[in-house]
């Protein structure tokens, strides 16, 4: 029994809620940037406060961003989704585009943990005209026919087997003979 | 592309079993054949615009090429496509490239793609988030020299909104490839 | 994430010659760095995980807090954030009432009485919006299905309508909104009643402050999405599909449903499978596969059924969000008038109810 | 990427315990010492980090010869072949891949029938040697000189 599944799971791809169904809702609820006022893991956390916060926060009115100066910590971000899941990602000596960078990840993610997606689509309803089964193409005359019947009972035609192409090629050369004039 | 309404082998060989047997002036036999099969396409045509005017063609799968594959979609579907894609969190788009839409009774086949005008398949922007971390693993054997690369690429989560037939089979608008274009 | 941060340090320890020391990660140039712990990091780590489930298993699983225990917590914040991540826009008393359930208004008083302080709180709890929100969702639910199932009787609309209010499903449409968190309750964690009277009130507050109109498309949005994906089939059967069909046929004038073996396969096996074909006067009208005749029979007529109320397999996809536009006037009309029931049903009645 | 002098100082004894949880975590599945001992499963983790770099391809492939199974195995219930059905689309310009014509095959009959037709209907015309000489020409099939 393989123990994959305890490090990576795999899964179908599904959106919580049927999301985008009726209508797009921004799973992200919360974040939380957690960062030191003075060291200088943190500056990139800081830079990224001071210049990029506000309009972060008026691009996603749906999320509520917490900030937590923490003294002597190293910083992280920690976001909180619908469906109650936490992703915790550690900041430290991030530059300020690369908070922006994993700030949009966790913006537009669903919540639902990374997994190994095994196919690239789902879907309710694979089939509409009925899944093939060995009475699809048959045609209803089977029920009804006599054997031996004329079409039913024909082997299905491979082509010419071996006999016949030697047939023919003695034919062809049969037809040849007469017209050679008598030695 | 029609193909009449028969379905299976078996009628169709009654169909050719009635023709008259005694060979013909090529033309008149092309004549008539010329007429039954105005006909079935006529009636074919008919039953398809029918059902597409009533609504009554029950649900619509499509076969879209969309982000390098081509993919069998119906209405409600979660799609996964790879790699960076422009389209935000949210936002819809309209997936031109239709190959195939078919239903219970009909199959519009592209050759090599149908009419924009025709069908209309909306999709949103469900997710966009990365992968899971892949490992690249080289292994140089006796040589003490191994090297590993981690990546975790972009792929976004959509959803398909309807595929819908919007004009009718036959039908050809005076311009065609113009809606939603400004000029 | 942290999965990367880890295998990222596998490829230090391996001494590399040539290759670049930096995962190239292609997505984001994430530059890993050397974190070697120190010895004591793993024993005290075992420590700690040690008598965190000692405790555990002394209190019956890991300790939950409610989030509004937590240091970072903006009751404001989170009421703005839940309107716009709805796209709703709720005006703040109503949604703030909404929100509040009476156990919280109870043991608000107790604790200030208590104290000494009783005086009478002016928080509103949610018991009327609550009552008026469930009147709305069962409501709209039954516009839109009698709208979209136009052929399908009495008995399917209601059965779909009490999934689609089930307790169950409001709580699963609840906790995925983000309710969980923002609800004033005294039981934590919240039982689901807790779930369905809040979501129910915040459907009668979205009402009151944007409109009925706007309540309506809420509701279609997250509600009734909860049938797609779903046989409907499977919610409602009729007892006896056999003799439905029969009566139904009477009604509309045309012959007894006649039963044929169309096809079967491995009759005397475990795994025998009979077609069997529905007729009526000579024309096909459905067929159904079982394990036995009897089984078959059934099913095929089962299957007539469905194909006259249009809820065979190959039915049309259900229209959400931006396709409801053009039948909402349609939805609001049907909002009270019932479909007919089995016992009556008959094709031309329903055709023309719906023109 | 230059290694800055930080990186390649003396580093403090690091406790050796997370570099073999890593690789007994990758290791978890395997059977006997390969799974428990560290220098034995080293070994068997690279091999499996190879395998897994290289089948990425494999996989791909296989995928592929799946489908042309379906299709072949669908088309020869049909009375065509795998080769009659996909030399007739190209000819009409109709450019579904493999994937999603055994897709067609297994979940959507009636479509995979007429796509069949249409490729005999095609070949019928304009004939390709070898191809479909035994199969009789599928009856039904219109085509209005348009093929």
């Amino acid at each position: 029994m393989s123990n994959k599944h305890l490090f990576l799971p795999s899964g179908f791809i599904r959106t919580p809620l049927q999301n985008g169904l009726g209508r797009y809702i921004p799973q992200l609820q919360r974040i939380t940037l957690k960062f030191c006022k003075n060291h200088g893991g943190s500056r990139g956390v800081r830079d990224f406060i001071e210049t990029d916060l506000m309009e972060f926060a008026k691009t996603n009115p749906g999320t509520v961003v917490y900030l937590k100066p923490r003294r002597h910590r190293y910083p992280c971000m920690v976001a909180e989704y619908l469906n109650g899941e936490r992703e915790y990602l550690s900041c430290h000596e991030f530059s300020r585009a690369e908070i922006q960078k994993w700030l949009s990840y966790m913006c537009t993610r669903s919540g639902i943990p990374v997994m190994r997606f095994r196919k690239y689509n789902h879907t309710d309803y694979p089939s509409i005209q009925g899944v093939w089964n060995p009475f699809t193409h048959q045609a209803p005359e089977i029920n009804v026919a006599q054997f031996p019947h004329e079409i039913l009972s024909k082997p299905v035609d491979n082509g010419p087997t071996a006999t016949d192409q030697l047939i023919e090629i003695f034919k062809k050369t049969q037809i040849k003979d007469p017209v050679k004039p008598e030695h | 592309m029609l193909r009449s309404a028969a379905s299976n082998n078996f009628e169709g060989t009654k169909l050719n079993a009635s023709q008259p047997t005694s060979v013909k002036p090529q033309q008149e036999v092309l004549e008539n054949q010329q007429e039954s099969e105005i006909a079935i396409t006529k009636e074919t045509i008919e039953k398809v615009n029918s059902q597409i005017e009533l609504n009554s063609h029950g649900r619509l799968f499509a076969v879209i090429h969309l982000a390098g594959k081509q993919r069998r979609v119906t209405d409600g579907d979660l799609i996964m496509i790879e790699g960076a894609h422009p389209a935000d969190v949210g936002d819809v788009i309209r997936a031109e490239k239709v190959l195939l839409l078919g239903s219970r009774d009909f199959t519009l086949i592209g050759r090599p793609l149908l009419r924009p005008d025709l069908v209309r398949v909306e999709v949103t922007v469900v997710e966009k988030s990365l992968t899971h971390t892949k490992t690249v693993f080289r292994n140089r054997r006796r040589k003490n020299t191994r090297s590993i690369n981690f990546c975790r690429s972009h792929f976004s989560i959509m959803r398909i909104n309807c595929v819908r037939l919007e004009g009718l089979v036959d039908q050809r608008p005076e311009i065609e490839g113009v809606d939603g274009r400004v000029f | 994430m942290a999965a990367l941060w880890k295998t990222c340090h596998q490829c230090l320890r391996y001494g590399l010659s040539h290759k670049s020391f930096y995962p190239s990660v292609s997505a984001i140039n994430v530059i890993s760095k050397r974190n070697f712990k120190p010895r004591w990091v793993a024993p005290t780590l075992r420590e700690i995980k040690r008598r965190k489930d000692v405790e555990d298993d002394r209190n019956g699983g890991p300790k939950i807090f409610h989030r509004s225990t937590f240091l970072e917590w903006n009751y404001d914040a989170e009421i703005f954030a839940f309107s716009n991540r709805l796209g709703e826009k709720f005006n703040e008393a109503t949604l703030r009432t909404a929100l509040t359930h009476k156990s919280y208004v109870e043991r608000e008083t107790a604790r200030l009485s208590d104290i000494g302080v009783d005086s009478y709180l002016q928080i509103q709890n949610n018991e009327e919006l609550a009552v008026a929100g469930g009147a709305l969702i069962s409501k709209f639910t039954n516009g839109y299905l009698r709208a979209v199932f136009t052929r399908v009787p009495e008995e399917l609309i209601m059965a779909m309508h009490d999934f689609l209010t089930s307790t169950s499903n409001l709580e699963i449409v609840g906790k995925h909104i983000g309710l969980g968190d923002l609800m004033l309750c005294s039981d934590f964690p919240c039982e689901s009643e807790t779930y369905v009277k809040s979501l129910k009130a915040v459907v009668a507050a979205l009402a009151e402050s944007s409109g009925e109109e706007r309540a309506r498309i809420f509701v279609q949005d997250l509600v009734v999405t909860q049938l797609y994906g779903l046989d409907i089939n499977e919610l409602w059967n009729p007892a006896d599909p056999v003799g439905n069909l029969t009566d139904i046929l009477k009604r509309e004038g045309k012959a007894e449903p006649e039963f044929r073996l169309i096809k079967h396969s491995g009759q005397n096996s475990v795994l025998a499978v009979y077609y069997v074909g529905v007729y009526s006067d000579k024309n096909f009208i459905a067929e159904g596969a079982g394990e036995s005749l009897e089984i078959a029979k059934e099913m095929a007529a089962r299957e007539a059924l469905k194909q006259l109320f249009h809820t065979e397999d190959s039915m049309k996809a259900l229209p959400f969000g931006r396709q409801l536009k053009n039948i909402q006037s349609k939805i609001v009309q049907l909002e009270n008038q019932p479909n007919l029931p089995l016992s009556k049903w008959i094709s031309e009645k329903v055709t023309s109810a719906v023109h | 990427m230059l290694i800055t002098r930080v990186l390649c100082s003396r580093t403090p004894n690091a406790d050796g315990f997370w570099k073999r949880r890593r690789v007994f975590k990758l290791t978890a599945h395997y059977y006997g010492r390969k799974r428990n001992c560290y220098s034995i499963a080293i070994r068997y983790l690279h091999r499996a980090l190879v395998y897994v770099r290289k089948s990425r391809k494999l996989k791909k492939r296989d995928a592929v010869e799946l489908w042309q199974q379906r299709i072949s195995a669908g088309c020869r219930e049909l009375g065509s072949s795998y080769e009659a059905l996909v030399r007739g689309m190209a000819r009409c310009q109709i450019a579904l891949d493999r994937k999603t014509l055994a897709n067609l095959a297994i979940w959507e009959p009636r479509t995979f029938k007429s796509l069949t037709h249409i490729a005999a209907a095609k070949l019928q015309r304009e004939p390709i040697k070898g191809l479909n000489d035994f199969s009789p020409p599928p009856a039904g099939v219109i085509t209005r000189g348009m093929l």
